[in-house]
């Protein structure tokens, strides 16, 4: 089997950071992918629900991930006044994830800005916009976001906030009223990087295999704290490869 | 009006220069092919919504339908927004285009809202910029505990927009799998317009399925594949390559005049 | 705790004295297994929501379970209130009752609003004289069109209980025929007990059948006739007899006390 | 075939409200046999909604109503808060039936009282509550209000309005922001009222065959006005009789 892809790497960090039992919310692409992933790992028993509304999917050991097989498999469907409503926003989304937008902004204290890079009315750049980035930062549990580590896009500050992550320090949160940790972990294509606990700042706590602190450090544009046991990712087993490859053989097609 | 017509009527009845309009559907029964009925018609001044705004947003946008965008999220399959929305946006070709951004959990209170005819509909306040831009989502005060909340608009569009399964004879829809926005959006319409793969003597859901009774359709057109190159649950899969090659027509002003003319041609 | 309990373990760990408890269900699916393991379980100062207050809300009125009854209507087989209802009510009769009155759509308004987790909800003005008297219901103006709506407080249960027919080994429930305030009463709920007919090994739900995921459930209890004398779509039909005999029972305080003897004793 | 019971000409003349191709709510009881019965006699195309959430019922000729039968003919089933939202408040129902509600006060303007009567905190009868009529009564296009006609309801004012018909006079809906027309009928066991166009009183516009004007306004508790042109209510013709009693065999058992 060849070597993992670094989205493949990405995937396997990002289903790592699912728990048995826990419902998790997931978009397309790196998000759905790892919590089926866990489900065929070591999270049987957590429930996927998706952004379209499949409630409760469940991926026969054989199935891909596609639309099909998603609507196929899922318990029930809800409309997205319901998903967001009684799902999200009332609290029963125990980790959510936030996947990667091209060109989005990720700051220091996690707060992501995907509507604009620039002033609002006059942007330098026009970017997709929230999707429910805002609500699953501020509703779910706690959040994983998904996103390429590059430095154009790891600024000190976002320029808009299109979704609250921390805020600018560890007391926002509660101020804004916001329920659960908020982003506990962002999973990029070189590493991992998680909220300091005194300070909520995002520090980096491990590196891929074949990436170095310094590659990190070189694409983030703040001065990069570093946690003094940082790891390197374990590299998939060969099961596990199997296992995602099942779910997603033309995965290595598409873009992180 | 009856309720099963042809396409050119249905679009043609229902669709007004200035109106607001709603077309719904993400990956999975996109109304395409109501939209390019849009552009054959010629249809201007429109306030499109749109939650989340890809190839179909584009067309329209490019085409020279609307003025306004109602939106949630926007992007193509390379998950960047597509070309044709971005020279409008930053170079007002071929008109200026106005924008109002949500978050796709706002634009389901707003429909929710529309549906019920309430003014407004209320969400938790998520600490988003997003409001400081957008007129139609304000801060308000909760009259029993006194916390603050998020109020937003009510939508209404004059016409819906959307493509589903099949419909019986009496113009009763069905719709398998994902339901998306598109059930709320319905009801918050003033007229709705279905599309449908094809249409059946009598209904005969599948588990899960969401019917819409007559009662909140305006007209059913039969439009089998009119959903291409999205996705119809039971019927056909997305066409990726179609999906991807839009990014090059859109690209390029010329492409997608060539691409517009060959539109306007097949009415 | 794990999914599937028996009842009395169900009833017991759920619902404290002084609990907010709802339990749903018009004609069909009458959760009345549960109500009787309340009153077995002697539960006290209960405020119990339930929109139509029947035969159920009168034996828990009647045994004293009950301080504060939230409905928007009361009335047996005979169209009037029930005797032991209008006993507390008039007489304070075992203890006295305190009434929050609201109309039917009010109760689906405070309970989505709950559900969603925002404070309140909002309903256009009848006119009404209701609000006047009853302090989870006010008038504000909306902050886009200045017009004046009326804001309902959300309805958050701590526990709600509700009926179904089946559920699986996993806690999923589905629900057939009509499904009334209970899935959003469900939904609002800090925690929710279902009882259900049957469990089975997976689910195989009818077209338009509702189904509760297991997220939003928090106990299952295998309760075979556990809504009689109610209906139960597809399982039994309304036991209208014994409907129309409980105004006798609750007619007289000694009959009642009687019934209320016979409960307890089989517990 | 027996002579037509008084519920039985109370739930012809509802019947005869329905137009063909109305949305029609209605609850248990005499509403909900009239807008079936209506189906089969006149208006085949009506849509029949019930108030337990199912929508466009469609009996088969020989489905006598029953809640069994209702949930099975239905074409879809709603939630109660899509019912009341989506469709009564919406402004989507073409015709709303209150039912009879024992003890209940109907005034001059067809307002309707089924709170108390007396003062509300101290009532001198406690009645069932509102149920939907406050809203049916204000969104529906318009209202066909179901009632025995006897003095102690017929009220010159309710003590306590539940639901407004007319308010005060024909100007109070449009000042309250109502839909519709209000209530268009009163249906009683001895004859028909309508609201006076110009003044919204409600005047006597039919009675029922054996019952005379004066018994009507001996069981009225204000000056009722009589239509210049009141008619005699229709008797049943033998068929549309046997097709209520396919409906409901059994409602000679049930008080009106």
């Amino acid at each position: 089997m060849s070597v993992p892809t670094a989205e493949e790497i990405m995937t396997f960090v990002a289903a790592r950071a699912v728990r048995d039992g826990q419902v998790c919310l997931v978009g397309h692409g790196i998000p759905a992918a790892a919590a089926h992933l866990a489900r065929r790992l070591h999270a049987p028993a957590a429930v996927v629900v998706h952004e379209s509304g499949a409630v409760d999917v469940r991926l026969r050991d054989d199935d891909p991930l596609t639309d099909a097989t998603v609507a196929d498999r899922a318990l029930t469907h809800v409309t997205l006044g319901s998903l967001y409503g009684e799902w999200l926003q009332a609290g029963r989304v125990d980790l959510g994830f936030v996947g990667h937008v091209p060109g989005a902004q990720l700051d220091r204290y996690a707060n992501i800005g995907s509507s604009v890079v620039g002033e609002y009315d006059e942007p330098t750049e026009r970017l997709p916009g929230p999707g429910a980035a805002a609500e699953i930062a501020a509703w779910a549990g706690e959040t994983v976001i998904v996103v390429r580590h590059r430095l154009q896009a790891f600024v000190e500050q976002v320029d808009f906030v299109t979704a609250v992550g921390h805020g600018t320090g560890p007391l926002d949160r509660a101020l804004l009223g916001l329920r659960g940790r908020g982003p506990v972990r962002v999973v990029t294509d070189l590493g991992v990087l998680e909220p300091d606990p005194q300070t909520a700042e995002l520090v980096l706590t491990a590196v891929h295999p074949g990436i170095d602190v310094e590659q990190v450090r070189a694409e983030t544009g703040w001065d990069l704290q570093v946690a003094p046991d940082v790891r390197t990712t374990p590299e998939p087993t060969g099961t596990e490869l199997a296992a995602l490859r099942t779910l997603r053989p033309a995965s290595t097609e598409e873009s992180p | 009006m009856p309720k099963i017509v042809d396409l050119t009527t249905a679009v043609g009845d229902l669709v007004h220069d200035g109106a607001t309009v709603a077309l719904e559907g993400v990956d999975h029964l996109v109304p395409y092919a109501a939209a390019h009925e849009l552009v054959r018609l010629r249809r201007r001044r429109l306030t499109l919504v749109r939650a989340s705004s890809d190839q179909l947003t584009d067309q329209l946008v490019g085409a020279g339908c609307v003025d306004t965008l109602v939106f949630s999220h926007a992007a193509g399959p390379d998950g960047r927004p597509p070309a044709r929305l971005l020279d409008a946006l930053g170079h007002d070709w071929p008109a200026p285009l106005r924008i109002e951004e949500h978050t796709h959990p706002v634009m389901a209170a707003r429909y929710a809202a529309g549906a019920a005819r309430v003014p407004f509909g209320v969400v938790r306040d998520t600490g988003t910029d997003l409001p400081h831009h957008t007129p139609t989502i304000t801060s308000i005060r909760c009259p029993f505990t006194g916390s603050a909340v998020t109020a937003v608009a009510a939508l209404v569009p004059d016409v819906t927009v959307v493509h589903a399964q099949r419909a019986d004879r009496d113009g009763n829809v069905e719709i398998r799998g994902p339901v998306g926005l598109q059930r709320d959006a319905v009801h918050a319409a003033r007229a709705a317009l279905v599309t449908v793969e094809e249409i059946v003597d009598a209904l005969d859901p599948a588990p899960g399925a969401v019917v819409l009774p007559k009662a909140v359709v305006t007209a059913v057109v039969a439009a089998p594949g009119g959903a291409a190159p999205s996705r119809v649950h039971g019927f056909y899969e997305p066409d990726d390559a179609a999906l991807r090659d839009w990014a090059d027509i859109s690209a390029d002003r010329r492409r997608f005049g060539a691409w517009l003319d060959a539109m306007a041609g097949t009415s």
